[in-house]
């Protein structure tokens, strides 16, 4: 984490040079109508300044000049808006073949679960040219997860998945900060995102991939908390069938539809009867505090990684409602 | 005697009588400044207790059914009851505030007793009401005990309703207070024609007690009450 | 209207409010705005040099990447203290409550605020809410931050946050209440012949301050009492355990704190207003447009507050609406800094300290406007929020355009506060030593933060230290450009020479009366002219 | 423009003349009929309570509190009588909060919306 210092900022993430260019051309406006009022002001004080004799005499018509420095901000001020509006709706929305790696934020350390099983504290190993989503949550107060080079940053939320993504274009090592102010060690809840070319990610991947994958653990832990006894395909319980359902809709008792995301597998987790599936009894006790954030992504990479059963299988079982 | 343009001999005897104040030129110009001053405060109210009305309106559309399920388990016809309560306190100030002007001293002290009276009935009912909450375990951070599925949510309302019906009940408890040393100054003479803007302040400020409480009342005790 | 019995200026020391009545109990029971005024006074250069020892501390820390002088905790506790003494203790009240007390009566021929005893209870609830704070600190300070997020602030923070809660509580009705006086004197003791647009813009600054200090403070009392409350009852409506979301307690928080950061820059606009066509010695360059740019921050400053939210989970959609109120309420800004600036055109300008500090004004909250723009753009907001750069900007509105205004105030109406002129050229020193040291301490933040120097660390990656030691630097510079007022305005009180009446050449209403003025305000009623009459003679 | 330096006036004239609201006495079967619509509203919010109207309840109830409100506003706090600026001053509150939670509403109610594809 010892870089020297170089004033340009490495650019090394696919918006970010779209932003730097949002951002020379702010500053070059900025600096050219500032420059402008200074050396009016100067002139100003110079040419009229006291014991000068010179012509004072007012034209009293102001309005129009008051209304070209009125609209003319405002003009530049949509302009700019617009641009950023642009970049801003790309940042937001991360392209569909996003490889999510997940992200639990601890007071004054970052959790890094790979869907490989691989685990790692306060690093973020990516391949390089790949579109990355990180789904963050965390166990306890707001943290921030930036990397200055990437120009990406995302408050990462107790209770809540945020996300954020972004394609590495460099390769190299970039800081890593945290900057919601989270307690003691805030300044401390550093790391770094190490960018690496695609085989070299392979046989990092393969090094450290000790552990069953996150999918595996996902499913021991479906087992161990007795998922299976209800949601298991020879389970005697009237319950919804799991297989294949991220991403499906799925229709509410309520008459609404949803669609089954990291979110709404998390609450079916904790709050079984805030969203209870069409045809169903809200019979599925909360597992609140029997599973740690660790768990529950354990839990939704193994949902992920299920296949909906062939579809010539009877009509009831395809889409898990009667 | 609120002639519009009193002669100076006029202001000076209303100063020496205390009812000008040295910043003031007219008892006209003195009134209106207090009613707007109060008005003002009573705008910078109605945004202190907005906050709590905005968090209710943020956690009812994040929770619909656990804020119907935790209304359903608050004592409506108390509420009711509580709610003409202050309705009528309301009118009976108002009425004291006009008795006042037509020097009626006997009808204002009764009707402003009345006011303070009928506040502390909706005092007291709402310690009723706080008692039986407290033996059914629906105190949050004391007792609260609720299973189902919609346990945080209850628990949510119930934070929220204690807040609010908290601060409420403070001011209206405030509101007693003046109102009866109010009555007290009024049997003693101390307010008349000349002399009622303290009266019609505080009805002011009665009343937006009571408007306060004419949103807490549907808000708290009347959702999913045809569940 | 003011009726003036005209008694003569009797005895050698001229009589005044100053000396009309002597003891220490007349002042701590004064009803006389202007006595408020100096009581106020006293308090927030007392919380300023409070504040500064607290950025001291943060600059000092800030030598060495691991931390030069305190440990951790003790940074986080310093610039928490920091940030709540400066926000609530200094800059708010500084211009409204000091400046806008003395001349808001004077300036519209009024005799005192519409109510003077509500006036000296909001003295009484600063000083006392300020008590709280203190006594905050010494039981061991406070670590959450200024903005107290949750659930940090209400789960996680064991330092006694309720105390610093309940001061910042009571200084906020402190702040309301002035806020309400002004409102009623506006709009009801205007002499007669002082219409609306004949005020000064000293005064429509004091008018839209007080309408968002009348809106936006009841939100902040209300949202920190809910903290106080989840962290008494450990269980509340920001909770994220009972599903609560700390994003409503950002929303409320910030629907206050966006209005309030234009509490603290719609005063320093007023008088800036009026220092520059004074030592222009020219009318003020488009009235109205002044007037509406005034009323226009205040009312479109109420919704803007979702820019310090882009990257708090805040949904796409909000972010952009924020984004583009944003924008529109930078308009009213940059209109003023025009009109500034074209009011030195074709005027007899002369370089007064007072002027000094105007000028710097301008120059300084324009540099801080214009990085403000860079931030309401949520594609750059989403790399800088957070860093130095965000420092940066509010120091340079805050302490570039809010303090230096407040300075020049001081020194454009301490003839007519005290009656004693003080010594120019040490004064032309300190305000051009300020100017410097200014822009020796922030600039370099703004680079750091373009680095992506996150802000509130203690400890930071060695490749900051440069930038770091060169802001550290002109801190020291700053820090004594603000101590040499205290002297020479100090030595003015005793030595100084009697200023007369008005010594600027200046026009309005306190300048028609004797500096200092009556306990009465004025001798005899004031002449009511076209505001910044400087094409005629003053009256 | 003259300098307007009035001399020192016996009476003053404010600039807008206006009526003394002081004076101004409605007669007491006024209140008591105000009074009567309020409990009168109070009971028709209670028993509209009762029947499942789905998310009419709210809108039904809100409304009627509306109504209550200005009842009381008008009448018992004489608004009818006062000038345009008290009038404005009692609406600001509201307004403001309805500034606080419209705006709001844009951010909780476009959470779960899915982020604009282009």
């Amino acid at each position: 984490m010892n870089g020297r210092f170089h004033l340009l900022l490495p650019s090394a993430s696919s918006l970010s040079g779209r932003i730097d260019a949002l951002w020379w051309t702010m500053v070059c406006l900025c600096g050219a109508v500032a420059i402008g009022v200074f050396v009016v002001m100067w002139a100003f004080c110079i040419r009229y300044r006291k014991g000068r004799q010179i012509d004072r005499t007012l034209s009293h018509s102001t309005t129009p000049i008051e209304l070209t420095w009125t609209l003319a901000p405002l003009v530049i001020f949509v302009g700019v808006f617009g641009w950023s509006l642009f970049l801003y709706a790309r940042e937001e929305s991360p392209p569909k073949d996003a490889q999510t790696i997940y992200v639990v934020a601890k007071q004054w350390m970052w959790k890094v679960q790979h869907p490989g099983g691989q685990r790692e504290i306060n690093q973020l190993h990516v391949p390089l040219d790949v579109s990355i989503r990180l789904t963050m949550t965390s166990q306890d107060v707001i943290h921030s997860f930036y990397v200055p080079a990437f120009r990406v940053k995302q408050d990462v939320l107790p209770g809540r998945y945020t996300q954020l993504w972004f394609a590495a274009t460099q390769l190299g090592t970039f800081p890593l900060f945290c900057t919601q102010y989270c307690g003691l060690d805030h300044s401390r809840m550093g790391g770094q995102v190490i960018v690496m070319r695609p085989q070299d990610y392979a046989s990092w991947l393969r090094d450290n991939g000790g552990s069953a994958t996150l999918a595996a653990h996902g499913a021991a832990l479906f087992r161990s908390l007795g998922c299976s006894g209800c949601h298991g395909t020879e389970a005697s319980v009237h319950a919804p069938d799991l297989d294949g359902i991220y991403g499906r809709r799925v229709y509410l008792a309520d008459g609404s539809d949803v669609t089954a995301d990291d979110a709404y597998i998390r609450d079916s987790i904790l709050l079984p009867d805030k969203q209870v599936v069409a045809g169903y009894a809200p019979i599925m006790p909360s597992f609140q505090g029997q599973v740690n954030e660790d768990g529950l992504l354990a839990l939704i990479a193994y949902l992920k990684s299920t296949r909906a059963p062939p579809v010539n299988a009877t009509e009831s079982t395809q889409n898990g409602h009667h | 005697m609120n002639a519009m343009n009193a002669s100076v001999s006029e202001i000076e005897s209303l100063r020496e009588r205390g009812l000008l104040e040295k910043q003031f030129d007219d008892p006209v110009q003195q009134r209106e400044a207090a009613t707007l001053g109060m008005w003002v405060f009573l705008s910078t109210e109605i945004v202190f207790f907005g906050v709590l009305f905005a968090s209710y309106a943020i956690c009812r559309i994040l929770y619909p059914q656990g804020f119907a399920a935790a209304s359903r388990e608050t004592d409506m016809l108390m509420g009711t009851i509580e709610t003409a309560v202050l309705l009528t306190s309301s009118s009976l100030i108002a009425l004291g505030v006009r008795a006042i002007k037509l020097e009626q001293r006997k009808t204002a002290v009764w009707l402003l007793a009345g006011t303070a009276a009928l506040g502390t009935t909706f005092l007291v009912m709402h310690g009723f009401e706080y008692y039986r909450e407290y033996t059914e375990q629906l105190i949050p951070g004391l007792n609260f005990a609720r299973g189902g599925p919609y346990a945080r949510a209850i628990e949510l309302f119930f934070c929220l309703y204690y807040f609010i019906t908290g601060f409420h009940s403070l001011h209206v408890l405030a509101g007693v207070c003046v109102i009866a040393g109010l009555a007290l100054r009024v049997a003693r003479g101390s307010f008349g024609s000349e002399r009622f803007t303290t009266l019609e302040l505080t009805a002011l400020y009665w009343h937006l007690v009571d408007i306060v409480w004419i949103f807490v009342y549907p808000l708290l005790y009347l959702v999913g009450r045809s569940g | 209207m003011a009726t003036i019995d005209a008694d003569t200026v009797t005895d050698a020391v001229p009589r005044s409010f100053l000396n009309a009545e002597a003891g220490l109990g007349s002042w701590l029971t004064t009803h006389d705005h202007k006595r408020i005024a100096i009581l106020y006074s006293i308090g927030i250069t007392f919380f300023f040099f409070l504040g500064g020892i607290a950025a001291t501390l943060i600059r000092l820390n800030l030598l060495k990447p691991s931390g030069a002088l305190l440990n951790t905790e003790t940074y986080n506790k310093a610039f928490t203290f920091h940030g709540v003494v400066m926000v609530w203790f200094f800059l708010i009240p500084s211009i409204p409550a000091t400046l806008g007390n003395f001349l808001l009566p004077l300036m519209i021929g009024a005799r005192d605020v519409a109510f003077p005893k509500l006036n000296l209870v909001s003295w009484y609830l600063y000083v006392t809410g300020g008590l709280f704070t203190i006594c905050a600190l010494l039981m061991g300070g406070v670590d959450t931050g200024w903005t107290f997020y949750t659930p940090f602030s209400t789960m996680f923070s064991n330092s006694n946050v309720f105390l610093v809660i309940v001061g910042v509580f009571v200084t906020g009705f402190s702040t309301i209440f002035t806020g309400l006086n002004f409102i009623v004197t506006i709009h009801n003791l205007r002499m007669p012949g002082m219409s609306w647009f004949k005020l000064p813009l000293f005064v429509w600054a004091m008018y839209a301050v007080s309408l968002v200090m009348v809106l936006a403070t009841p939100v902040l009392a209300m949202t920190l009492a809910l903290i106080g409350l989840e962290r008494g009852l450990g269980v509340g409506v920001f909770d994220p355990a009972l599903g609560g979301d700390p994003l409503l307690f950002q929303h409320l928080f910030w629907f206050y704190s966006h209005p309030a950061v234009y509490i603290m820059i719609l005063p320093a606009m007023g008088v800036a207003s009026e220092i520059i066509p004074c030592f222009a010695q020219r009318d003020i360059f488009g009235y109205r447009f002044m007037v509406y740019a005034m009323v226009a921050i205040a009312v479109i400053g109420f919704l803007v507050w979702g820019h310090h939210m882009f990257v708090a989970g805040m949904s796409v959609y909000a972010g952009l609406v924020f984004s583009i109120l944003s924008f529109l309420v930078a308009v009213p800004s940059a209109i003023k800094v025009f009109n500034w600036t074209a009011t030195l055109h074709k005027g007899t300008i002369s370089f007064e300290a007072p002027m000094l500090y105007a000028l710097g004004f301008v120059g300084l909250f324009m540099l801080g406007g214009m990085t403000g723009l860079m931030l309401a753009a949520p594609a750059l907001d989403v790399p800088l929020h957070d860093t130095y750069f965000v420092i940066a900007h509010f120091h340079y509105v805050m302490v570039g355009g809010s303090v230096m205004a407040y300075l020049g105030g001081i020194h454009y109406w301490w003839p007519k506060i005290t009656g004693k002129l003080y010594s120019e050229p040490l004064a032309k020193f300190s305000a051009i030593l300020m100017f410097c040291g200014f822009n020796l301490t922030f600039f370099p933040q703004y680079v750091l933060g373009y680095e992506g120097m996150p802000r509130r660390y203690a400890h930071y990656a060695p490749q900051f230290q440069v930038l770091n030691v060169l802001s550290s630097a002109g801190a020291s510079i700053l820090a004594i450009s603000y101590l040499l007022p205290l002297f020479y305005l100090g030595w003015s009180l005793f030595r100084g020479t009697v200023a007369g009446d008005n010594p600027w050449n200046a026009r309005g209403l306190e300048w028609q009366t004797t500096s200092p003025p009556p306990e009465k305000n004025f001798y005899k009623p004031p002449v009511v002219q076209q505001a910044y009459a400087y094409d005629r003679p003053a009256p | 423009m003259t300098a307007t330096s009035p001399p020192s006036p016996p009476a003053h004239a404010r600039e807008h003349e206006h009526k003394d609201p002081g004076a101004h006495i409605t007669p007491v079967r006024h209140y008591l009929a105000v009074l009567a619509t309020l409990l009168a509203l109070l009971s028709l919010s209670a028993i509209s309570a009762l029947f499942s109207l789905g998310y009419w309840n709210t809108i039904v109830n809100l409304a009627i509190s509306v109504i209550k409100t200005l009842l009381v506003m008008l009448f018992f706090m004489h608004e009818t009588e006062a000038r345009a600026l008290t009038r404005t001053t009692s609406a600001l509150g509201f307004i403001w909060l309805a500034i606080l939670i419209g705006i709001m509403l844009t951010d909780f109610l476009a959470r779960s919306l899915v982020p604009p594809p282009w």
